[in-house]
């Protein structure tokens, strides 16, 4: 697995947590298109097909909703299937067996049946790809009881939190984001965990403002919290890790002393992530421990563009980050998000 | 006028196949258990009827009276590790393959020790125990899972089936097109059980389909079909057998039309011929001869098996066994408040609050 | 239509605004499961396919995804089609043409052309039916720009939003609910209204409490205000009406001078409507003028039960918003959310 | 070897249909104009592979090279009120239709003048003034847009068609069985082309489907079929015609299934050899010979209407077209950042901010 490697990269991290289900449990098996194909989920499933044989991993027809059905039935038969979506927007042909069925089954049969499914959704943005092949909708998944989703933003994580994911009994919606296949965690030993016992991380500690995000947001607050920092601010990071459910308590706890919230989202705002980080925390937290209004920064309220210059100017930047965040440092009291 | 004539043929009207069923071959002892269960579903699914007239039972109950003979005969050759799946319409899948007939009342009536715990109501079923796993009403959903499971046998290698039933209706959902093509590829050890009783809801097949032949899709998709009078438990269990034996043996799927009619309204006790758009009470007086418990039963007594007095006999157990589970289930308690949250996730154990 | 009626009824207000919009427009035209049976959408479009004729009250295959991809198809080309979803979960078959079709298909094609398609999902709970027959998902799609998404609260508001959603040039999804099928609003005649420019409505004034709600919601946080008015307290009630694009401003105003806030919504809650209204208000308030931590009433975090004692502690209920209230007004700026 | 060989026998056989394409009884003008618009397309193509190459294009292509028969052959009898959709590799449906060159190009790279306005890319073209309602990249999404588009036709009155071009690969998705039952049931004006190039990205038809016939679906939704060998430009014409024009007449839908191959890889500029599952270099180059522009070309020198010397002038006049569309495209600007809110709303006039 990680051996003899120097650090983790986050794309064979899920390599590697691949090859350790497979190799192990022989009822893990993954079903999903592009399986057999050198390119579709980038490096991340590699040769899998070779070292495990096309009955395991196995490469389907464009059925996005059979495909993720056939998953959700084979778990109900003593199978840890995952069913990888190489793009998050194609998965919405699915989402009546994500939603209706694997997200409700334990419960519409008073818990007599687990669907224990892993449903791989692949963030694949950029690339002037455009509208309908660039969509985060996390969002949408963290709504509904019954479907765990977990958020990757370390290499670490990212092996780990899938292999907690397939041995979790219940459906788990796993997304993992393109743009950070290159990013490396430190080398580390595979670490079985209860996925239910994982909580959100603090990766900074700061006192001046708390920054929350997941997956690739995570990476865009670090960087800008190093960059705060050079300016003599100091922020929290808060990587959420999972999504549903959420659990909002270290936020909260850190916003009472920082008394500054901005939460960041790589999806869009209305009833999106980095609001219901905004209001688990203001519905739990005094409002007198707040130095600044809270604010979000996600996706403008418009589709995905294609060309190279729109993209830039379309994803929330690390410069966006820190400008927000000395605003609402440097603002006092003051609301900066009004219109 | 019989609906949609192409096709199906002599199947779809219900002036044909009102004769006495053909039991040559079969034992006494086989057709009476054949019989006896088909009676133990119409008399459950009569008390349910009743149930939701006097307003004891509030849940949607779709009621296949008169489609008997089809869950009877699949079931023949299932065993408990086969897997089964059913839809809206399912008390009879469940029962057929031996589910728990108090628990199922006690469901319908959303109590506690019903067979979903009280959480399904008569449109979401289980009986784990005897392989039925599961029915739910979003129509068509539960024909990819099935092929999943299907997909678990045949990676166990056991031998064993899956079977999924389904309706007219859902074949118009392309979710089981999808299901098809897959079972087709990977040669899944599968039974697609289409139910066609000519209606979804108040549409018949021919305001909504070109052909009433639902097998057309199964041969699209290069799998092997049989289509038979459903209201025949014997035809249904002949051609079942043959495709789930087939499958067993790592044959792949199989498709078996059935063609039937139900009794009553889509959903609830009524018969809909008011409120059905082409739903007429000639045709329903006509189907109403077709039946499958009756032609059994007149096959029986013209061939010497059973006199009057012993199916009067047994007819009258089952009703006893289902007013029993009926009162048990009134009785029974419902869920505490509680428990809503008891079974969101597999074990709250460890837990977020 | 409304003549000779004292009051408007929300189910025949519906069934009103069809009759308007086939009466007056040749290119109007609805399509959808049940449209003929008595039975399906309640009495909401009783009979009108005897008064316009099957070919342009059609009732369909059960084919949720090809139905609304017509509808869409046909809005492209001059039509203004309603695609009616009897129930919400049903709906969920089709997202991908919701989302990823005709919310896009403005922008992907740089404006040079506008799905004018209304889909009309109708949101029926209780009666015991159950986790797939049950959900109000409409928090999903006031996440998708380019998708208006209108929640009528009122029979009025049931008549003339819907006209005004089918004369608007944008795919709008219009949810109804079941609930509200023999509520009343005064009669009124018919006002042709520009979606674009409909805005919350203050249903009440009050000066100690903010409520917001939308649909069924509205009613209950309605019937609430009236009792914590017996009680002394005077809530403010806003109905949002148009949940995408969101505008929260009226509640902006209204918490900066009641000091609370509390959100209450038929749907789940993490990632909600009612978290939106939360953090969309929190980001735009100075937080010196909360009084109290804002709060949120929203679905239990399970699928819907079936058993009706399950059913009645499921769903939100006056007496929960009413107390909730008065310990928001009597106890000062404490966090109630608190687990 | 060849793949899947049931199902389309010779047709799928690289072998088969080498020889010059049959042009008898046609004109020489039509035959030119279709060998020059197979043409455009070709080196239209061949451009947006060398663009990708150098890294101007970023978008993703996907390109037809080989597959140019079917669209100019089915739009012979399309007008520009007839309503035409397309997928991800639609440049060749664009602009045999007579889409734009320069804004296609300009598309491609993403500015501001492409017929999408530079917000589509290869992926979403548009041309509506002459009938091309658009293209998208999930697979088989058009097909039930595709329908409605016949439907309001229909309602229309005006004998105006809609096209729907698919691929085998999304034949597995459930939506086109939906859409196939909703056109036949309603007796839609739509003719569905199914350009089967027997790969779904990296995966062969034999991989994925039980047949490699994709018409058999037609059939089982009793929607008249023709099947040709795609890269005979006059076989796809007399096809998509007579079932156009019975479309017109109020027959209701048709199916043309076109049968071919895509030079390159699924997408960009490889041929794939190399990463397809089982795509060999030999099928490829057996493939070649069956080029639908030399056969068509060699027909015609065959026939004595035109010489060499024509068809390098015709062929030097369409490659100076598209030179020059890719250097207009080159020069012009991108959309301002502004544009990202432009068009997400028909109008933002009155809008929330
Ligand atoms: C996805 C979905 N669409 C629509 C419905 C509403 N519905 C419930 S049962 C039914 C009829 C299905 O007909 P069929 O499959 O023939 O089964 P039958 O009722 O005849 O047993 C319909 C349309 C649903 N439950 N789910
Ligand atoms: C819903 C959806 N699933 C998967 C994909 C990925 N994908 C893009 S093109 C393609 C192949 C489609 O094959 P086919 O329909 O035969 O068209 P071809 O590429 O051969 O022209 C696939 C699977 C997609 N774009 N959309
Ligand atoms: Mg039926
Ligand atoms: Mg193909």
């Amino acid at each position: 697995m990680a051996e003899g490697r120097e650090s983790l990269v986050y794309a064979e991290a899920i390599r590697d947590a691949f090859r350790y289900l497979l190799g192990r449990h022989p009822n893990v098996f993954a079903i999903g298109q592009g399986l057999w194909s050198p390119w579709y989920v980038g490096s991340s499933m590699r040769d899998l097909d070779k070292e495990f044989g096309a009955a395991r991993v196995i490469d389907s027809p464009v059925s996005e909703l059979a495909c993720t059905g056939a998953a959700i039935g084979a778990s109900l038969c003593g199978y840890r299937p995952i069913v990888v979506h190489p793009r998050m927007d194609f998965m919405l042909l699915a989402v009546d067996q994500i939603v209706n069925q694997a997200a409700k089954w334990s419960h519409m049969f008073g818990g007599q049946a687990h669907p224990a499914v892993t449903i791989r959704a692949i963030v694949n943005r950029g690339g002037e790809q455009g509208a309908q092949h660039s969509q985060a909708l996390h969002a949408w998944f963290a709504h509904i009881p019954g479907l765990r989703v977990v958020m990757p933003a370390t290499a670490r994580d990212a092996r780990d939190l899938l292999i907690a994911s397939v041995m979790c009994d219940d459906p788990v919606l796993y997304i993992d984001d393109r743009w950070l296949y290159e990013t490396r965690s430190p080398a580390s030993a595979i670490v079985e965990t209860d996925l239910r016992q994982e909580r959100p991380a603090v990766l900074r500690e700061g006192s001046d403002i708390t920054l929350v995000g997941a997956s690739f947001s995570t990476h865009l607050i670090s960087e800008a919290a190093t960059q705060l920092g050079e300016a003599g601010i100091e922020a929290e990071i808060i990587d959420l890790r999972i999504i549903n459910p959420l659990d909002a308590e270290p936020v909260v706890r850190s916003v009472e002393r920082t008394g500054r919230l901005l939460a960041v989202d790589g999806g869009w705002q209305t009833c999106g992530l980095a609001g219901e980080v905004l209001a688990a925390t203001c519905s739990r937290l005094d409002p007198a421990a707040l130095k600044a209004s809270p604010a979000r920064i996600s996706l403008p309220d418009a589709p995905a563009p294609t060309s190279a210059p729109l993209e830039k100017a379309y994803y929330p930047t690390v410069d966006a980050i820190v400008a927000k965040a000395r605003r609402m440092v440097m603002g006092g009291r003051v609301a900066h998000d009004q219109a | 006028m019989p609906i949609a004539p192409a096709g199906l043929g002599p199947l779809s009207d219900p002036r044909c196949f009102t004769e006495p069923v053909s039991i040559a071959g079969r034992s006494h002892e086989e057709l009476r258990a054949d019989l006896a269960m088909m009676l133990t579903i119409r008399f459950a699914e009569e008390a349910i009827a009743e149930l939701v007239e006097n307003g004891e039972a509030r849940c949607p109950c779709h009621l296949g009276i008169g489609q008997e003979a089809i869950a009877v005969g699949v079931s023949a050759n299932l065993r408990p590790a086969d897997r089964v799946f059913g839809a809206h319409r399912s008390h009879a899948h469940y029962l057929a393959l031996g589910g728990d007939l108090d628990a199922m009342m006690a469901e319908v009536l959303g109590k506690d020790v019903g067979c979903s715990r009280g959480f399904g109501g008569s449109m979401h079923l289980y009986g784990g125990e005897v392989g039925f796993r599961g029915s739910v009403p979003i129509v068509a959903a539960t024909v990819p899972i099935a092929a999943g499971a299907a997909l678990a046998a045949k990676m166990d290698g056991n031998e064993d089936v899956a079977v999924s039933y389904f309706g007219d209706g859902a074949a118009e959902e392309g979710g089981i097109h999808e299901s098809l093509n897959l079972a087709a590829i990977m040669a899944l050890p599968i039974l697609f059980v289409c139910e066609n009783n000519l209606y979804s809801s108040h549409l018949d097949i021919g305001q909504r389909q070109p052909s009433d032949r639902i097998a057309r899709f199964a041969e699209a998709h290069c799998i092997p079909a049989r289509v038979v009078d459903g209201n025949d438990v014997g035809a249904v269990r002949e051609a079942a057998t043959a495709l789930v034996e087939h499958a067993r043996r790592g044959g792949g799927p199989g498709f078996l039309e059935a063609v039937t009619y139900r009794w009553r309204g889509h959903v609830g006790p009524k018969e809909d011929v008011d409120v059905g758009v082409r739903r007429s009470a000639e045709d329903l007086a006509a189907w109403k001869k077709r039946d499958p418990v009756g032609r059994l039963r007149a096959a029986m007594i013209a061939r010497g098996d059973v006199g009057d007095e012993e199916l009067e006999a047994l007819a009258d157990e089952r009703r006893a066994a289902v007013q029993s589970a009926v009162e048990a289930a009134r009785r029974a308690p419902y869920p505490p408040a509680a428990a809503l949250h008891r079974a969101v996730y597999a074990d709250r154990g460890g837990d977020i609050g």
